[in-house]
C-alpha cells in the first residue's frame, strides 16, 4: 500500500468522524468519549502484531506490555460504556413495566 | 483469496462496525446499540489479526489479553459512577502508551532488518510524541479528578512547554534523518511524557472534561500514526475517526461550558482562590434554617425547583429527593428539576442519578428552559450544587468561572440551599448567593436533611 | 492497489456521502442534484486516459466519445447549478444595497 | 515522489474537495461555494490524470474536451429555468454513457493486452449494466419531462423488465466467464439499455424528480465501478460519494412527496384520467369571476394569501404578484405565500421565481406552516397550480396523487383560481377544489390576469 493511499483512507475517515459527531446532546458526552476511547485502543491490533513475531526478546516484551496496556482500553472502555449508557436506559423500560403490571 | 486479503476484509467489517458504533454513541436511542456494535468490531479486528502469518508466538498473546482483559473488566466494573471520568482518562493514557510501545517495537524491528524508510520513522516518531503526551496527560487528568494532585505548575511553565516543544520537534528531524540509532526515538518518547504533564498540570479540573475529549482525539492519532508505521489500514482508519471525532466532541464540550478549546489549554494557571474572599462575602449574611421551616414553606408553595449538584451524588441522595417530589406532588405541587450541562462531575451525571431513582424525563428541565422560569418559582431548592448556581459568573469578571452560564435560582421567591458547610465547590470560590437575602441554608449532609424535610412534611 | 483497499475506500466514501446529506431542505433538492450529477461526471478522468492511451483506433474513439459525453455532463453541470444558485441568492445581495443607497 | 504519487496525491485533493462541495451543497449558505469547490476539485483532477504517463495523444482530449466544453456551457447557459430538471437529466444520462464507454474501451485494451482479471471483468460487467440502465433511463426522463413522450408501456412490462434483469445477470456471468469474447458486454450494454428505457417508461413524470434523483445516484456507481476497473481512486471514491448521497436525497424527496422510493419505481402504471370524470365534477357547479370583482373582494381583506403553481412559471407572472403584494401591503393587507414542496416542475422552483420578483423570504410559508392558517385567511389566490391544492389527494384514495399531502386552501374565507381554463394539471386529473361553494374562477393567463387586478385596484 503506498502512502498516499494510507493517506487518503486517513483524510476519508477524518471527514467521516466530523460527519458523525454532530450535535450530540450533553448528556452522552461521557458515553461517547468512553466508547470511542475503547475505539482508539484499536492499536492492540498493532500490539498483537508486534508481540507475536517473535522478533527479539525486547520487541516482544514491548509488544506484552502493549497488548495487555491495549486490552485493558479496549475492555474496560466497553464494559464502563455499557455500565454507563445502562444507567441512562434503565429507567424507560421499568415504567411502563409497572404501569401494565397495575 | 488470499489470507493477507482475508485479513484486509476482516479490517474493513470492523472498520464499518465501527463507523456504525461512533454513529450510534451519537443519539441517545441507539447509544448502547453503538457501543455494542464498536465491541464487535474490535472483535472481528482481533480475531482476524490472529491468523496474520507472521504471528507465531501466541502464548505472549493470550497472556497479555488475558492480564489486559482482567484488569479492564475490574476497574470497569467497580468504579463509582462518579469516578467514571477519571477511569476513562486511565484508560485513554493506557491506549496512548501502547501506541508508542508499538511503533517502539516496530521501529527496533525495522531498523534490525535494514526495512526502515521515511515513512516507517516519520510516522514513529509521530507516534511517540503524541502517544507520550496522551500517556502522562491522561495520568495528570486523572490524578486531577482525583483530587490527588493539588500541583498548578510554576510560573513560566507556557515558556518551558514552548521549549519543550521545539525540542521535540528537533529530536523528530533526528529519528528521520538518523533512523539508525534507535535512542532518538527513546529521547522523543521522553521529552513528550514531561510535555504531557506539564500542558496539563496548569489546567483546572473543572475543564478536565474537556481535556480528557482533546487527550482522546490524540490517542487515535497516535493509533493511527500507528497504522502508518505498520502499514495497517484498520489502525489508519479508526484512529482517525476517533482523532476527528474527538476533536469535534472537544468543541461541542467547550461551547457548552462557555469556553473555547484553546482558552482551556493555554489558559494562565487560574489565581488561587479567586477574585472574592469567603470571609468577605458571607459574614452576616448567612441565614440559617431548619427542616422543619424547610417544610413550611414547602407547603405553601405552588411551584418548586430542584436544582441538584455534585453534592447529590456524594450524599446518594437521590431517592430521598424522589420521595420529595412524590410528597409535594400528593399536595398539588408542581415539582420541576433544573439540570445544568456540567453539574457534577462528568456531563450527564445528574441524568444518571435522577433516572437511578425513576424521576420522570418530562420533569428535567435543561439549562435553557429552565432560566426564565426560576421567576415564578415559589422556592428553589439547591442540592449540592454550588458552581452551577454562582451568580459572580454573571456578575464578576475576575472570576474563575466568569462567563460560565448558570441557573439563576436567585429570581425564585425562597432558595433553600442544602449543603454541609460554607465550603466551596469545585471551582474553589465563594458564592454570593448564599449570602443573599432571599437564601436560607440548610447545613447538614445532602440525604439526612432531605430525609428530615420529608419526615417534617409527612407529620405536617 | 488491492481489490479489498479499493472496496475500503469505496465502503468510507459511501459512508460519507450518507452522512453528508441529510436533512437538505426542499429548495435546496433540484441544486444538490444537479451539483452531485457534475461531479459523478468524474468518469472524465477515466475517459481522458483511455483516449489518450493512443491503443488502437476503436478504443480511441470510444475514448474520445466518452471524453466528449463526460464533459458536457461535467462542465454543463456545474454551469448550470451555478446558474440555479445564483437566481436563490440574487435576493439577499441586492435588497440591502438598495437600502443603503436610500 | 515519483510520478504516480504525485498524480495519487492530486486525486486525494480532488476527492477532498468534492466532500467539501457535496456539504457545502446541502446548506443554503453555502450552496453555492459547494458547487464551486465541486468544479476545482475537479478541474485538480484533470490536470493531474493529464500528466499521466500513459497519455501520449493529446489531441483527442483536447477535441473532445472542447466539443464537449462547448455543449455543456451551451446547454446550460440556453436553458429555461422551468427546463433544468430535464437538462440534469440528459446531463446525467450522457455520464452514463460515458462510463459505458470508458469500462469497455479498458476492457477491450486488457483483452487485448491479455490482462483481463477477475476485478476487471466483473467490474466492466457491473458498469456496461449500470451505465446503460443510466443512460437510456436519463433520456427517458428528459423526454417524459419535456412532454415530449407520452407513452406508458404495455401491459406485464414488469414481467419483461424482470425476465431482462435475468438475462443481463446471465451475460454479466458470461462476462467474467469468457472475457476473451468482447461481444458479451456489448450485447449487456443492449439489454442494460432496453431495461433502463422500460423501467422508467412506466412512471409517472410527476414522480420524474425522484427517478432522476435515483439515477444520478446510479451514474455515481457507474463511475465507482469504472474505477474499479481503471484501479483508480478517485473515481471510486467520487462516485461512491454521488451514488451514496443520490440514494439518501432520492429517499429524502420521496418523502417530500409522501412516496417510497421503491413505490415511485414498481408502481403500477396510472391508470389515465384516474378516478374522477372531469365533466362530472365541475358541470354546474363552477362560477365564474372577473378582475374588477377581484378587486373589491381583496380591498376588504385583512389576510390574503398566495399559491404559486407551474402556472405562475408558464405565465412568467412572479413580477405581477410581487406588484400586487406590494398594492395589498399599501392598504394594510397582511400577504404570505404557501410554497408546497413540489409545486412547479422542480424542488425549490417557486422559490427561484419569487426570489427573481424580490419578494421578501420571510413571506413564504413552507406547506406546514402554512396550511393551519388558512381558517383565519379571507382570500387564497391559487395562482396557475393546480395539483398541490387538490383536495381529491386527502379525499379519495383512487386518485393517482392520492395521500400526497397538499395545501388546503379550500378553509379559507373565499378562493380565487386564476388559470386559463378548466384543464388538468400535471398529474391529469380534475380538481373537486374549482366545483367547490366559496370558489371563484378567473380564467385567463395569470400575469394578464394579475395585472388587470392590479389595474383595478390601482384604480378603485
Ligand atoms: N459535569 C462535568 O462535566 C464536570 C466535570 C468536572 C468538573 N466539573 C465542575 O464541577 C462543578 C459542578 O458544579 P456543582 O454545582 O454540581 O458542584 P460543586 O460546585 O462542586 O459543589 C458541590 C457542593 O456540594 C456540597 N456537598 C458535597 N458533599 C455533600 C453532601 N454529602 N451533602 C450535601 N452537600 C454536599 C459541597 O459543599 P459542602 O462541602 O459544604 O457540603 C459543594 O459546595 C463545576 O465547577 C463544573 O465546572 C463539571
Ligand atoms: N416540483 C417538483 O419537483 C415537480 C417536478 C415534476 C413534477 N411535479 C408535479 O407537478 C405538479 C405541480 O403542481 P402545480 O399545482 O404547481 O402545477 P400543476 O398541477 O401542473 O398545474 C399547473 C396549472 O397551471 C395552469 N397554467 C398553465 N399555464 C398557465 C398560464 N400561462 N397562466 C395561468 N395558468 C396556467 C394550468 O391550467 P390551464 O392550462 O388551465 O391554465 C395547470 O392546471 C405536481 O403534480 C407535482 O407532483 C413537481
Amino acid at each position: 500500500m503506498t502512502l498516499v493511499i494510507s493517506l487518503t483512507l486517513f483524510v476519508l475517515a477524518v471527514f467521516l468522524g466530523v460527519e458523525l459527531i454532530t450535535k450530540v446532546p450533553p448528556t452522552l458526552h461521557t458515553p461517547l468519549m468512553s466508547g470511542s476511547n475503547a475505539i482508539s485502543g484499536i492499536t492492540l491490533i498493532g500490539a498483537l502484531v508486534s508481540a507475536g513475531a517473535d522478533h527479539r526478546a525486547l520487541t516482544t516484551w514491548l509488544g506484552f506490555a502493549a497488548v495487555a496496556l491495549a486490552t485493558i482500553n479496549v475492555v474496560g472502555g466497553f464494559v464502563v460504556t455499557n455500565r454507563m449508557l445502562a444507567m441512562f436506559t434503565t429507567r424507560k423500560p421499568k415504567r411502563p413495566a409497572a404501569e401494565t403490571e397495575a | 483469496m488470499n489470507r493477507a486479503d482475508f485479513i484486509e476484509l476482516g479490517y474493513l467489517v470492523g472498520a464499518s462496525l465501527f463507523i456504525l458504533g461512533l454513529k450510534g454513541l451519537g443519539r441517545p436511542r441507539t447509544a448502547r446499540r453503538g457501543n455494542l456494535l464498536g465491541a464487535a468490531g474490535m472483535l472481528v479486528a482481533i480475531l482476524v489479526t490472529l491468523i496474520d502469518q507472521a504471528i507465531v508466538s501466541y502464548w505472549v498473546l493470550a497472556a497479555g489479553l488475558a492480564v489486559g482483559s482482567a484488569i479492564g473488566v475490574l476497574l470497569a466494573v467497580k468504579v463509582q459512577m462518579t469516578s467514571m471520568p477519571e477511569l476513562v482518562a486511565l484508560f485513554n493514557g493506557f491506549g496512548g502508551a501502547a501506541s508508542v510501545l508499538v511503533a517502539g517495537a516496530s521501529f527496533i524491528e525495522a531498523v534490525d532488518l535494514g526495512l526502515v524508510d521515511d515513512q516507517t520513522s516519520v510516522a514513529a516518531a509521530a507516534t511517540a510524541i503524541i502517544g507520550a503526551v496522551t500517556f502522562t496527560g491522561s495520568v495528570v487528568a486523572f490524578a486531577k479528578l482525583r483530587e490527588s494532585l493539588h500541583w498548578h505548575g510554576f510560573a513560566g511553565i507556557r515558556i518551558v512547554n514552548a521549549v519543550l516543544a521545539l525540542v521535540s520537534l528537533g529530536l523528530a528531524v533526528m529519528v528521520v534523518v538518523d533512523p539508525g540509532n534507535t535512542m532518538w526515538l527513546w529521547a522523543l518518547v521522553a521529552v513528550g511524557a514531561v510535555l504531557g504533564l506539564l500542558v496539563v498540570v496548569p489546567i483546572g479540573g473543572a475543564d478536565m472534561p474537556v481535556v480528557i475529549a482533546l487527550l482522546n482525539s490524540l490517542s487515535g492519532l497516535a493509533a493511527s500514526s500507528t497504522g502508518f508505521v505498520l502499514d495497517n489500514t484498520l489502525l489508519i482508519i479508526a484512529g482517525a475517526l476517533v482523532g476527528a471525532s474527538g476533536i469535534i466532541l472537544t468543541q461541542i464540550m467547550s461551547v457548552a461550558m462557555n469556553r473555547s478549546a484553546l482558552s482551556v489549554l493555554f489558559a494562565d494557571a487560574p489565581s488561587a482562590g479567586g477574585g472574592m474572599d469567603a470571609d468577605e462575602v458571607y459574614a452576616g449574611k448567612i441565614t440559617k434554617t431548619s427542616a422543619e421551616e424547610v417544610a413550611m414553606i414547602l407547603e405553601t408553595a405552588n411551584r418548586v425547583m430542584i436544582v441538584p449538584g455534585y453534592g447529590l451524588a456524594v450524599a446518594q441522595a437521590q431517592h430521598a429527593v424522589s420521595e420529595l417530589a412524590k410528597l409535594l406532588e400528593a399536595n398539588d405541587t408542581e415539582v420541576v428539576f433544573a439540570i445544568h450541562p456540567v453539574a457534577g462531575r462528568m456531563p450527564g451525571h445528574m441524568n444518571v442519578l435522577l433516572a437511578e431513582a425513576e424521576i420522570d424525563y418530562e420533569k428535567l428541565l435543561e439549562m435553557d428552559a429552565a432560566n426564565p422560569t426560576f421567576a415564578q418559582t415559589d422556592v428553589a431548592i439547591v442540592l449540592g450544587a454550588n458552581d452551577v448556581v454562582n451568580p459572580s459568573a454573571n456578575t464578576d469578571p475576575d472570576s474563575p468561572i466568569a462567563g460560565m452560564p448558570v441557573l439563576e435560582v436567585g429570581d425564585a421567591q425562597t432558595v433553600i440551599v442544602i449543603k454541609r458547610s460554607l465550603s466551596p465547590g469545585f471551582a474553589g470560590i465563594p458564592n454570593p448567593l448564599f449570602a443573599a437575602d432571599n437564601a436560607l441554608m440548610l447545613f447538614g449532609d445532602g440525604k439526612a436533611a432531605v430525609t428530615a424535610i420529608n419526615k417534617a412534611l409527612a407529620e405536617g
